[in-house]
């Protein structure tokens, strides 16, 4: 039981340690703001929650669970929202997507914004 | 990469993104606080460099200007080489220095072994930090305490608006973030749970006054910032901060008065319960509660006062 | 080698503190000053709390399966100027503030030239 | 095995930090600092586990709090400067 514990656990671990780097790459290699932002922001929330999971599954005090579930939540919650806040207010301050190269990407990052444009100048 | 980061800010020019810069840096020198085992200051540093500090220079930069100058003479010969010859010579001083994590330096030699060993039968708390914060060096603390109280009168004087304006209708700014919105109501009474915890578990683990008061007053800024400063300043009005400010104040020399006039010593709690371990224990849980009141209180008012100062000069423009 | 790992933090302090002096003597832009004031003020934190360290040392909280603590007086010392710098540094951009309202603004150069045409 | 996680978490942070430097606009700069300051929640986390100690976590916790009041702080702020910008 405390092996398949222990497996599972360096699995979240690694896959977490992974999924940060490629976000980071992301983060460093892609071309434009809102693609950077897809790469930062997603791997990042799933990044975060993996190792937290796997860091749970390590921790031997009930305490120091409750605190790392509390940590994770706090993430799942705040770092999407910080994330959305973050391309609704570069849409609003005129900062336009890549739109040469593809198509899907730019609609994909419209879609997911449809209100953002519409409450702008006071 | 604390050193990259601290250079790369000499050589931008965009003063956001120096701010931003700063905010890394500050992040950064609270994880070498947590490998140097230094717990209480590495929360003190999160809750202060990456919230408070950078809220406040964005504060300034929206009243100020966003871009340096370019520099018309280029006369940066003469302080490059005082830079350069005094830091030269502190390195000619550090030869001498104890190597780090030396137990025999100096440093651990003086009063450190006293509060290690005697802390715990005569104060009675796990955390050491603050048993020596609140108890033996009290006087200090007060001092601190005092100095915050003071800048924060600083601050209401030098950008204090009058009453009669205040009460001119200021817009939310954020008005239309919605989920921001949900996201906030939903966070900030944890937010607020836990810098209660933080406050009064202090004992045992860290934490403690300053800690509580920046993350509470962290907590009521975020609310005046998706919510605009009119209802903020209906949450805590002005006034009550105020009192707030002059009260944790008078809380921590209360409480020494107290302990003089019961017989002990001033801030010597020894005598404010039947055995000496229960006195220290209410002392420190008193002089901490003063702490964080008027941390909290100096920090929004200092948030208040720049939000309504920069409203106000949007407004004249 | 020894001796470079024994003494690279206080380097490390050395090399921010001056890095620090150097903006504040050298920069014209009062904002800038004020975080190289902070930048200066961290090295000072990152001093005090490298001399704390014991190597070993766990963080001064006492539990009965630790045997060394680094140093606590260097903590407490550090942790009430933390506060006390967010304080003084409020308490200076305030001055920035008013200086700006008064001057138009926050260059040094323009200033004194402000205050040698009266 | 500790060790390997933290060492890909100090990748990423100075990958992120790379891209604060060198980062065109201001959005990019605070995409990064906000990396950043989850990669240092989860920095501390693991640092915790490490020593064996839960009072860490507390620290991983406020991170994780504060860095979000202060990625809403910038974004308030850089609108708000924003139209200041465009009234003037």
């Amino acid at each position: 039981m405390a092996g398949i514990l222990d497996m599972l656990s360096w699995f979240f671990l690694v896959g977490g340690g992974f999924l940060g780097i490629t976000g980071a790459v992301g983060l460093f290699r892609f071309p434009d703001f809102y693609t950077r932002l897809h790469a930062a922001s997603v791997t990042d929330t799933l990044c975060a929650g993996f190792i937290v999971l796997g860091l749970v599954l390590q921790a031997t005090d009930a305490m120091m669970v409750f605190k790392l579930v509390m940590i994770l939540l706090i993430l799942t919650y705040t770092s999407p929202t910080a994330a959305h806040a973050l391309a609704k207010s570069a849409l609003h301050g005129g900062l336009k997507p890549l739109t040469d190269l593809d198509a899907n990407n730019k609609s994909g990052a419209e879609s997911t914004q449809p209100e953002g444009e519409s409450p702008s100048t006071p | 990469m604390l050193a990259v980061t601290a250079l790369s800010v000499v050589f931008m020019r965009d003063l956001f993104a120096i701010v931003m810069l700063f905010g890394i840096y500050s992040l950064l020198s609270a994880g070498f606080f947590v490998t140097m085992e230094a717990v209480d200051v590495a929360l003190t540093e999160a809750a202060v460099g990456a919230g408070v500090t950078t809220v406040l220079m964005l504060g300034t930069l929206a009243m100020t200007v966003r871009k340096e100058k370019a520099r018309v003479k280029p006369s940066s010969l003469l302080p490059l080489a005082v830079v350069t010859i005094t830091g030269l010579v502190l390195i000619y001083g550090t030869l001498d220095m104890p190597y780090m994590g030396d137990p025999d330096a100096p440093v651990h030699q003086h009063v450190a072994p006293r509060y290690i060993e005697q802390s715990y039968e005569e104060v009675g708390m796990p955390n050491i930090v603050t048993s020596v914060l609140a108890s033996y060096r009290g006087f200090d603390t007060l001092g601190e305490v005092v100095v915050i109280f003071t800048a924060g009168l600083g601050v209401l004087t030098l950008l204090g608006v009058s009453g009669d304006r205040r009460h001119e209708k200021r817009p939310a700014v954020m008005e239309h973030h919605l989920v921001l919105k949900v996201i906030t109501k939903a966070l900030i009474p944890l937010i607020l749970l836990y810098a209660l915890y933080i406050q009064f578990h202090g004992d045992y683990g860290p934490g403690g006054g300053f800690q509580a008061g920046v993350i509470f007053g962290a907590a009521i800024i975020l609310y005046t910032i998706i919510f605009g400063l009119t209802k903020g300043e209906q949450v805590i009005t002005p006034l009550f901060l105020r009192y707030m400010m002059g009260a944790g104040v008078l809380i921590y020399g209360g409480t020494g008065v107290l302990s003089l006039l019961l017989g002990g010593n001033f801030l010597d709690y020894d005598v404010l319960a039947h055995d000496a371990l229960h006195g220290q224990h209410y002392g420190i849980l008193a002089v901490e509660f003063g702490v964080g009141v008027t941390v909290t209180a100096v920090m929004i008012s200092i948030f208040f006062n720049f939000t309504g100062r920069s409203t106000l000069s949007k407004d004249e423009e | 080698m020894d001796t470079t790992l024994g003494l690279y933090n206080y380097w490390i302090v050395i090399f921010l503190m001056m890095v620090g002096f150097y903006v504040v003597i050298a920069q014209g832009n009062l904002i800038k000053k004020v975080v190289g004031l902070n930048i200066f003020q961290t090295s000072v934190f990152i001093l005090y709390i490298t001399m704390g360290k014991v190597s070993g040392g766990a963080a001064p909280i006492l539990d009965d399966s630790v045997t060394a603590y680094s140093n606590p007086l260097p903590h407490v010392l550090i942790l009430t100027a933390i506060v006390v710098g967010v304080a003084t540094t409020a308490l200076a951009l305030a001055l920035i503030v008013r200086i700006k309202e008064e001057y138009g603004s926050v260059e040094e150069d323009e200033i004194h030239d402000q205050d040698n045409s009266l | 095995m500790y060790f390997a996680i933290s060492a890909a978490i100090l990748v990423v942070m100075v990958l992120a930090l790379a891209r604060a430097l060198l980062g065109p606009t201001v959005y990019d700069r605070i995409l990064a600092v906000n990396m950043f300051g989850t990669k240092t929640v989860l920095l501390i986390a693991v640092f915790g586990l490490i020593s064996g100690r839960f009072d860490y976590i507390d620290i991983a916790l406020v991170y994780a709090l504060i860095n979000f009041i202060s990625i809403v702080a910038v974004l308030r702020f850089f609108e708000y400067g924003d139209h200041r910008e465009q009234e003037s």
